[in-house]
């Protein structure tokens, strides 16, 4: 077992230890928190999967700007408190259930994949530099990079819309 | 004219009497429409005459097509023979003297007007009954007198007190003469899968060819089919119930339909049919049996029966079942010959009896009678007649008609023979009975009605003469052969082409000392019932007792042998039973149950599925996984 | 073409013609329809073959329309009888002077000549289906109380019945080139298909017919139903699925024939006895004539099933004949319940002495109906009795029961009815359009009891190439 | 560099897949058991990190950066979804005063 | 492209337009646009044209085109029979109107798409702006909560969906359509990775389309939705989904037919008889809108279970006579406005006012499927073409219609039923507005004629 694979697994271990806690634990900041690390974890394995670029863009998006919104609307509406109900023992039951079998029958599914011949990972192999990205996505990708401009106005007028207080409400 | 322009005129005139009078009779008098249909009936009967004289051979008029069809066809046509025109007489001439009669008889009823429509159109069916030249047009007819007989029987049903009761008799009638009609029906089609056809004449070629290879099973099925509608028509067991019910119908109705004319179809119907019955002897054995039960059950029950047209009811089906008798016996023309006689008679009985009731304001007890021999004596002496005739009285036509019904029985087998002279003898028992009990002794009716007895008028009267006359001499139609020679048979000679090809006079070869014998014990049983009848109920006057004082056999007869009431417990209540219960357990309980449990069943499951929505989100999402799992484990299976 | 254009073109006027016009406007617009109807049958010639109403564009599916003899008949019934269901609401004002009501009845008319002139599976599906929406609406609008139950019962009956004939046409749809009839006849199924298609048509023409045990809609639809609309129901759309199975069902899957004749001809015989038994207690009078009627068309479609020619023609002739017959029976029995109020045969009696006339076309109806000799009746049912007893002799007999049952049920209505005393409700007689309408009803019966022959006549070249086609297949 | 040839040292691209199928899963779990909706929403992101996870291994297995552009799209849609949802939350607790997703079962049936 | 150009820039006209506070000159320009956009689109029938030749990101082909057109008109009759609605809050407006243009923006992104990129974005154009105007009535507690579940199962679809491009992607390497749709032909063997991906990919589709059992949502959210949202959402999100639907199992996965047409056929039954068997008892109309909705499904499923060269044209049909049903019905319901948003509700409205009970009998008809209206030429075109293959899922698709004749019916019956007295009538007015009566009208004519123009 060569070093890679072992750091790999270690992180992949932490990973899912994190995103474990990210559900069990009760308290929601430090769902929050959890959550949070578990981004950066997976921006290692972004790393070791070479796609740097990707990996500071996780945790700027995601650990940066929409975890902070989370926490910043869980402190708005005072929800940082352990007082969340439980759900039903049948619905915890069901669901580890559900969740167990997914993942079972997936894996299942994944016993006898055949994968397509992996590319040449050639040295050259650097994909994943935001230049070779930053090309693509100005080029090839420059469609739906318009389109998404369309997705975000769209969620934007709605957030508007819904988190404005109505004036008659207020009346 | 010549007999096929005559024919349908035959066949019309009542028609047209009964259009006439259903349509703008209201507009009429009384008078007048009494003689449209009196005058038209006897048109009809005087062209039949004349038809009569002409006639050499059979004739067919088609008239028009009724179905043609591929291996299917039926016309409307008219066959004059012999014996249809003989029929024909019979029914337009007794006919017109009921017409005639009845214009006296129902002066007084509000449905004057209808009566003679109806009257009309029963002349009509009947004709065509007769005339028609195939088992079609019989089948028309056949149901047509049906009907007229049903709407005849129910006449008076706005009646109070027996309104209902005569529908129901109706109904009865109808229902059972239905009965009898399916039969004929199926009858029907035996013979056109059979023969092709329904045409007598063609039938009678195929049948009576040499090459004609007899399919026993099936003639003897098409004959009892036939006998079958013959039962129903004509009262034999075991649908001979509704004829003394029928008698609830006015009493001309009864003369006419329920003694002389459609009673007789079923007769009429073997008679033409003589040949078929010929190959089947089987069926003639059953006709033989079936007559003769029938005639010694009905005189049974007539000798204790109060009604004075019960009584005649009942005479009426004993006599069908004598005339079956003869039919099994393949006395063709002799049946005829008393049917002819028969006619007259019960006619005259049934009208004189009708005078009586209509002296006796409307009353129809024999018990509440007596006497009545000096408040109406042409009633009397014309119903006096009428009863020595059926009693077979020497020299009157019955005595002729039914010595000759007696003597092939003899000739038959001698049991047959006795038993059928003790069906006679009761014969002559009760129309005695009943007629000292009306005539004879004191006057037993109430004052009102005592204060109200009066001889019938003319046009009631005239009648009872002619057909007492009738009576009398009927028998010279058919004189044995022991007296004249040259002028017996008259009637055999007539119809030796209908009954053609058949060995059918065994009686002559009895020895004439032998049908002396026979007949010298019929005048002796006569006279004898006559003498014991006299003293009973003249001398010792003794009275019908009370319904509950009889005991025995009285009351079994009094209550007609239990028959309608093993009938309703047989076929009525079951049916009506299954009727009810079918409607409520079957019809509402199964099967709209099940449609309704369908529906139910739906929507129960809507209700259940309903549930599944729980409104919970976390576990709309754990069925979206459920899916999710379920479709990876189907490609797990799958692959 | 002016067949169909003349009815629907009314029912869009009556919309907007002017209320106090609408009773006149309605017979006006049903006898030109009944003359267009008689122009087309005096310009017939009897044969085998389809007379197309738009021959320069009948491969356009929704224009092909045409008519053999069957075709024609079932177009002059429809025509004949919708006249009559006018002529003979014309004294009921709630109903006769509604626009709608006029409006409805010309639209059922249009409906019902679409289905037997239309020459293609679809079109003839549409029409079937379209056909229930106006009695839907004559129902709701018009129906007794407490009908929802009923209504519905009846139409998802029938629905659903209908769902299961598109099934059987859409198959046979797709193993031909197109829907026209032709196309469909020529189809060759084996016995499997064969049951499929035949199966489909059966269940809805069974409901609709009705045969037992379909039939439980039919006596709760009868009652709640206003009268035009159980005229409707009883005079025309039963026939359509009894058209139904002579022009589509047996022509189209002959195949299933030899394993569906015996299950049929049982039905429709138990079907004979059961409701024929059923009646026989009824006491609501309308109620009994559902159960009549019930009786009346398992018999006719017995008939028709064996393939006989004699059946088949006995089948055509009793089609008209129940027709006629149910509107006249559909008619006394609302003419009690108008005037009387009450249909309760128990509680009736003695109308007869107070309404002669009513009494002698009452009887007259009824005597059709049990099929007495010099009335159509009778022909009809003597020719499929015999059909059916030339098939098999059991189911001869035992259907030919229903001379007797009909008559003990039929006689007990009208006598519990007419006869007897006069009871204390007052009865005026019969108003001249109900006399009409009873005339009407009474001549047609009486002639086709004489001289069938002219409508056999008509008949005879079609049913023969049915019988052919189901030979050859 | 050293890291980029990790495919072919032995970690296998079937790690890559059953790991990012644990954290999905985990996110549904999480979908399915937490009953805050915010929690839940929280969820949501921890799958498509997941999805983005599995790309990111698509695309270095495959040598092409298309699936890394995917993952761009990937996340401005859960951006987006993030406002939304969170605005939707804000005008919940607005009128409910709670976000307890087991209290929202007016409609149902 | 150029429609979708001009589409996105009268949405933006559209909201800033609104800004003036004059809801009428709003709504002009959003029609405007709409016409305009429909305009375009019909410019390119038979001329598919793209505007990034070396990318072929959308493709607008007659498929597209169909599929597009059919969601701008459905658009523009909500836009119309909801303006009422939309300009009670005249800050929103525009809001309002151009949150659902830019969800038809999404869903002809959706028709037209031509990789997974578009495909995907395309779908959250639809629906992000639906999950927000679920909730546009903020006061209602029920709208917020149905926008909260929609948000939540919408989200989670989302995972699923993506979960199931990554799989995908891993198999085949690509996310292009055609070269996904060469791989599944060409290769012999298909890696496990591929039909995990299609399974899941299938199981986001069949929750946006609302089949069980993905179909939880929908009646939850059709009935708190206000119902302008909830007619857009049976007719052009379903019209949308339906579209992507076809064309990625149709022409992409098409080589695996064998492989999930099974699937897919078992689950056209269960849908078919889980709306069914649900709607039968309920009581409030846009549930019942929302269980038939589910049922329908069911049988557009039919289309795909079968796919034969006519799908395509008989699913889009078969929806197309959907939406104007649906419209037709919402509209209604909106005259009717019952707080309670009860069937019985609806009672007398045939004699209040005839022409609306007249066109929401036609509307129910024409979804129970009943001749001549166009739903019935709609399902008799799936059950056409799909007797010959299966026609065991036909017997099920009628018995189906049956159970559904059931409750439509009712319904129709309480239209039409007299009212029990004079004064429910007067209780009950109809408010009607003549762009509702516009909207009817069309809906009417297009059902009434509609299937028998195709036909013809």
């Amino acid at each position: 077992m060569s070093t890679i694979e072992i750091v790999a697994l270690v992180l992949g271990a932490c990973t899912i230890a994190s995103g474990l806690m990210v559900v069990l634990s009760m308290h929601p900041v430090r769902s929050v928190l959890y959550l949070i690390l578990t981004f950066f974890l997976i921006s290692a394995n972004y790393i070791l999967l070479n796609a740097q670029f990707l990996a500071i863009v996780n945790i700027v998006v995601y650990a940066g700007a929409i975890m902070v919104l989370f926490l910043f609307v869980l402190m708005l509406l005072n929800l940082s408190r352990d007082n969340e109900p439980r759900a039903s023992s049948v619905m915890k039951l069901a669901a580890s259930l559900a969740a167990g079998v997914l993942v079972i029958v997936l894996v299942a599914a994944l016993k006898d994949a055949t994968f397509l011949p992996a590319a040449e990972a050639a040295q050259g192999n650097n994909q994943g530099l935001v230049e070779n990205l930053g090309q693509l996505l100005f080029t090839k990708y420059v469609l739906p990079f318009e389109v998404s401009s369309v997705l975000f106005i769209a969620a934007m007028v709605g957030a508007v819309l819904l988190s404005k207080k109505e004036k008659q409400i207020i009346d | 004219m010549s007999v096929e322009q005559l024919l349908p005129l035959v066949l019309l005139l009542p028609l047209i009497g009964g259009f006439v009078n259903g349509v703008f009779g209201n507009k009429l008098p009384k008078t007048v429409i009494g003689s449209i249909a009196t005058l038209l009936v006897a048109a009809s009967f005087f062209l039949a005459l004349s038809i009569f004289f002409q006639l050499d051979k059979a004739v067919e008029v088609k008239l028009f097509t009724i179905i043609s069809l591929e291996g299917l066809n039926l016309d409307a046509k008219l066959l004059a023979d012999n014996l249809s025109i003989w029929m024909t007489l019979i029914i337009t001439g007794i006919g017109s003297l009921i017409h005639l009669f009845s214009m006296g008889y129902m002066s007084h009823d509000p449905g004057y007007r209808k009566f003679f429509t109806y009257l009309n159109l029963f002349i009509f069916s009947m004709l065509i009954l007769v005339l028609g030249s195939n088992y079609f047009m019989l089948f028309f007819g056949w149901e047509g007198v049906g009907i007229c007989s049903y709407l005849l029987i129910g006449f008076h049903y706005s009646d109070a007190q027996k309104g209902f009761l005569n529908g129901i008799a109706a109904r009865k009638a109808f229902i059972m003469n239905r009965v009898g009609d399916l039969g004929l029906l199926i009858g029907l089609f035996l013979l056109l899968k059979q023969f092709g056809t329904l045409e007598y004449s063609e039938i009678a070629a195929i049948a009576t060819a040499d090459d004609f290879v007899n399919p026993t099973w099936m003639l003897f099925g098409i004959t009892m089919c036939l006998f079958i509608g013959a039962t129903g028509k004509s009262a034999q067991i075991p649908l001979f119930t509704w004829l003394p019910d029928a008698m609830a119908g006015p009493t001309p109705v009864s003369a006419l339909i329920h003694a002389a004319t459609m009673v007789t179809a079923g007769i009429f119907l073997t008679v033409r049919s003589n040949y078929l019955f010929e190959l089947a002897p089987d069926t003639k054995t059953v006709m033989l049996y079936i007559g003769l039960a029938t005639s010694l059950v009905a005189a049974f029950i007539a000798l204790r029966q109060n009604d004075i047209k019960k009584v005649l009811a009942y005479s009426t089906v004993s006599q069908l079942g004598l005339l079956f008798v003869a039919l099994g016996l393949g006395a063709y023309t002799a049946a005829m010959f008393h049917v002819t006689t028969h006619a007259f008679f019960k006619a005259l009985l049934f009208l004189g009896s009708g005078s009586v009731i209509h002296a006796m304001s409307d009353e129809q007890d024999i018990r509440k009678m007596g006497g009545l021999k000096k408040y109406i004596p042409t009633t009397h002496w014309t119903f006096l007649i009428g009863t020595l005739a059926i009693t077979g009285f020497p020299l009157l036509s019955g005595f002729y008609s039914k010595d000759e019904i007696l003597g092939y029985a003899f000739a038959e087998s001698i049991p047959l023979y006795l038993v059928l002279m003790f069906s006679v003898l009761l014969t002559a028992i009760y129309m005695f009975r009943m007629y000292f009990l009306v005539f004879h002794g004191e006057f037993r009716g109430s004052e009102e009605q005592k204060h109200h007895l009066h001889e019938s008028p003319a046009n009631m009267t005239v009648p009872l003469i002619i057909l007492a006359v009738l009576s009398v001499f009927g028998g010279v139609l058919n004189l044995p052969g022991l007296f004249l020679h040259d002028q017996a048979h008259y009637m055999t000679h007539l119809f030796e082409h209908n009954v053609a090809g058949m060995d059918l006079i065994h009686m002559e070869h009895l020895p004439s000392s032998t049908i002396l014998v026979l007949m010298a014990v019929a005048v002796i049983s006569c006279l004898a019932v006559l003498l014991v009848s006299y003293q009973v109920y003249v001398k010792k006057r003794s009275l019908p007792k009370e319904d509950a004082q009889l005991t025995g056999w009285e009351k079994v007869s009094a209550n007609k042998l239990y028959i309608d009431e093993i009938y309703n417990a047989l076929f009525v209540r079951p049916v009506e039973w299954l009727s009810e219960k079918g409607y409520r357990f079957f019809e509402v309980a199964i099967l709209n149950g099940i449609v309704f449990g369908i529906a139910k069943g739906f929507e129960t499951t809507g209700e259940v599925v309903k549930k599944w929505q729980s409104g919970q989100v976390n576990w709309y999402v754990l069925w979206m996984i459920s899916g999710i799992v379920g479709l990876i484990i189907y490609y797990l299976v799958k692959i | 073409m002016e067949l169909l254009i003349i009815p629907f073109v009314f029912a869009l006027v009556a919309m907007i013609i002017p209320q106090k016009a609408v009773r006149g406007y309605a017979l006006i617009g049903a006898l030109i329809s009944v003359v267009a109807g008689i122009v087309h049958a005096a310009g017939y010639s009897p044969s085998a073959d389809f007379v197309s109403l738009m021959p320069e564009c009948s491969e356009r599916f929704f224009l092909n329309y045409g008519y053999d003899g069957i075709g024609l008949v079932m177009v002059l019934l429809t025509n004949v009888i919708t006249f009559l269901i006018l002529l003979s609401n014309y004294d009921n004002e709630a109903i006769a002077s509604s626009k709608k009501f006029t409006a409805l009845v010309f639209f059922m008319q249009f409906a019902l000549l679409g289905v037997f002139l239309s020459l293609d599976g679809l079109l003839f599906y549409i029409f079937w289906e379209l056909s229930l929406i106006p009695v839907f609406l004559i129902f709701l609008w018009f129906g007794a109380k407490g009908k929802k139950r009923a209504l519905l019962q009846f139409f998802i009956y029938t629905f659903v019945g209908s769902l299961a004939m598109l099934f059987s046409l859409i198959y046979i749809r797709s193993l031909a080139p197109s829907f026209s009839i032709e196309d469909l006849v020529a189809v060759q199924l084996t016995t499997v298909s064969g049951l499929w298609v035949f199966g489909g048509f059966f269940i809805a023409f069974a409901v609709k017919i009705p045969l037992f045990p379909f039939h439980t809609w039919q006596p709760e639809t009868y009652t709640k139903s206003p009268m035009a609309g159980t005229m409707l129901l009883g005079a025309l759309m039963l026939k359509m699925a009894l058209f139904g199975m002579i022009r589509w069902m047996i022509p189209l899957a002959p195949e299933a024939l030899h394993c569906m004749t015996n299950v049929i001809l049982l039905m429709g015989t138990i079907g004979v006895i059961y409701a024929a038994i059923l009646a026989i207690r009824q006491n609501d009078i309308k109620t009994l004539f559902a159960y009549a009627s019930v009786s009346h068309v398992g018999l006719i479609a017995a008939g028709i099933i064996v393939l006989s020619l004699d059946a088949l023609t006995g089948a055509m002739v009793q089609i008209v004949n129940h027709s006629f017959v149910a509107v006249g029976l559909f008619l006394a029995a609302d003419i009690i319940e108008r005037r009387v109020g009450n249909r309760n045969l128990l509680e009736l009696g003695g109308i007869a002495t107070q309404a002669p006339k009513f009494a002698f076309w009452f009887a007259v109806i009824i005597f059709a109906g049990v099929s007495v000799p010099l009335t159509s009746g009778f022909i009809g049912e003597f020719l499929l009795i015999k059909g059916i007893y030339g098939y098999n002799w059991i189911f001869g007999v035992l259907t030919g029961t229903t001379l007797i049952l009909a008559c003990v049920y039929s006689f007990r209505a009208y006598q519990l009815s007419m006869f007897g005393p006069s009871k204390q409700f007052d009865f005026p007689d019969l108003t001249w359009a109900e006399w009409l309408s009873f005339f009407i009803i009474g001549i047609v019966v009486v002639f086709l009891g004489v001289y069938p022959q002219c409508l056999i006549d008509m008949v005879e070249p079609s049913l023969q190439k049915l019988i052919e086609i189901v030979t050859i297949k | 560099m050293v890291l980029a040839t990790m495919l072919e040292s032995g970690v296998s691209l079937e790690f890559y897949i059953i790991l990012s199928t644990i954290l999905f899963t985990i996110g549904v779990l999480g979908v399915l058991i937490r009953r805050n909706a915010i929690i839940i929403l929280m969820c949501v992101e921890l799958m498509l990190n997941a999805v983005n996870l599995l790309m990111a291994a698509f695309s270095t297995y495959h040598g092409t950066g298309d699936a890394q552009v995917f993952v761009f799209f990937i996340m401005v849609v859960a951006a987006a979804e993030a406002t939304v949802g969170l605005s939707i939350l804000v005008l919940l607790y607005r009128n409910r005063k709670t976000v307890d997703v087991g209290m929202f079962n007016k409609l149902k049936g | 492209m150029l429609s979708l150009v001009v589409l996105f820039l009268f949405v933006l006209a559209t909201l800033f337009i609104a800004f003036l506070k004059k809801p009428l000159l709003t709504l002009v320009t959003a029609l405007t646009g709409l016409l305009l956009t429909g305009t375009t689109l019909i410019c390119q029938w038979d001329n598919p044209s793209d505007f990034l030749s070396s990318y072929k990101g959308v493709y607008f082909d007659n498929f597209a085109i169909l599929y597009s057109l059919s969601a701008v008109i459905f658009t523009i009759l909500i836009v119309l029979t909801g303006y009422e609605t939309f300009k009670s809050r005249l800050e929103h407006t525009g809001d309002y109107i151009g949150l659902l243009m830019f969800s038809l923006f999404g869903a002809v992104v959706m028709v037209s798409f031509n990789d997974m990129f578009l495909f995907f974005l395309g779908l959250e154009i639809l629906s992000i702006p639906i999950y927000v105007m679920a909730g546009s009535r903020k006061e209602d507690p029920l709208s917020s909560e149905s926008s909260l579940k929609y948000f939540i199962t919408g989200a989670f679809a989302t995972g699923i969906l993506l979960f199931g491009i990554a799989w995908l992607y891993g198999a085949t390497g690509t996310f292009k359509i055609d070269e996904i749709q060469l791989f599944f032909m060409n290769s012999d063997e298909v890696s496990s990775l591929a039909y995990v991906g299609l399974l899941l990919i299938l199981a986001a589709f069949l929750f946006k389309i609302g089949a069980a059992p993905f179909h939880f949502w929908s009646p939850d959210v059709y009935d708190g939705a206000p119902s302008a949202v909830t007619g857009f959402m049976a007719a052009v999100v379903k019209l949308g989904a339906f579209g992507a639907f076809i064309k990625l199992f149709g022409i992409a996965f098409s080589g695996l037919y064998d492989f999930w047409m099974p699937a897919v056929t078992f689950l056209a039954i269960l849908t078919m008889f889980v709306g069914n068997l649900s709607a039968i008892r309920q009581t409030r109309f846009k549930r019942l809108l929302a269980y038939s909705s589910i049922a329908h499904v069911g049988y557009s499923l039919i289309t795909l279970a079968v796919l034969t060269g006519s799908s395509a044209l008989n699913l889009w049909f078969y929806l197309f006579s959907y939406g104007f049903a649906t419209i037709a019905l919402i509209t209604v319901q909106m005259i009717v406005n019952d707080r309670e948003d009860r069937i019985e509700a609806f009672k007398g409205l045939g004699r209040a006012n005839p022409f609306v009970g007249f066109v929401a009998v036609v509307a129910l008809l024409a979804l129970a499927g009943v001749p001549p209206l166009m739903g019935f030429f709609g399902k008799y075109l799936i059950f056409v073409d799909a007797i010959s293959q299966n026609p065991a899922l036909i017997v099920v698709a009628l018995v189906n219609s049956g159970i559904g004749i059931y409750y439509y019916l009712r319904t129709i019956v309480v239209i039409l039923q007299k009212p029990e007295s004079e004064n429910a009538i007067e209780q009950s007015e109809f408010k009607t507005t003549p762009l509702q009566l516009v909207v009817l009208g069309i809906c009417a004519l297009a059902l009434i004629f509609g299937g028998a123009l195709l036909m013809a």
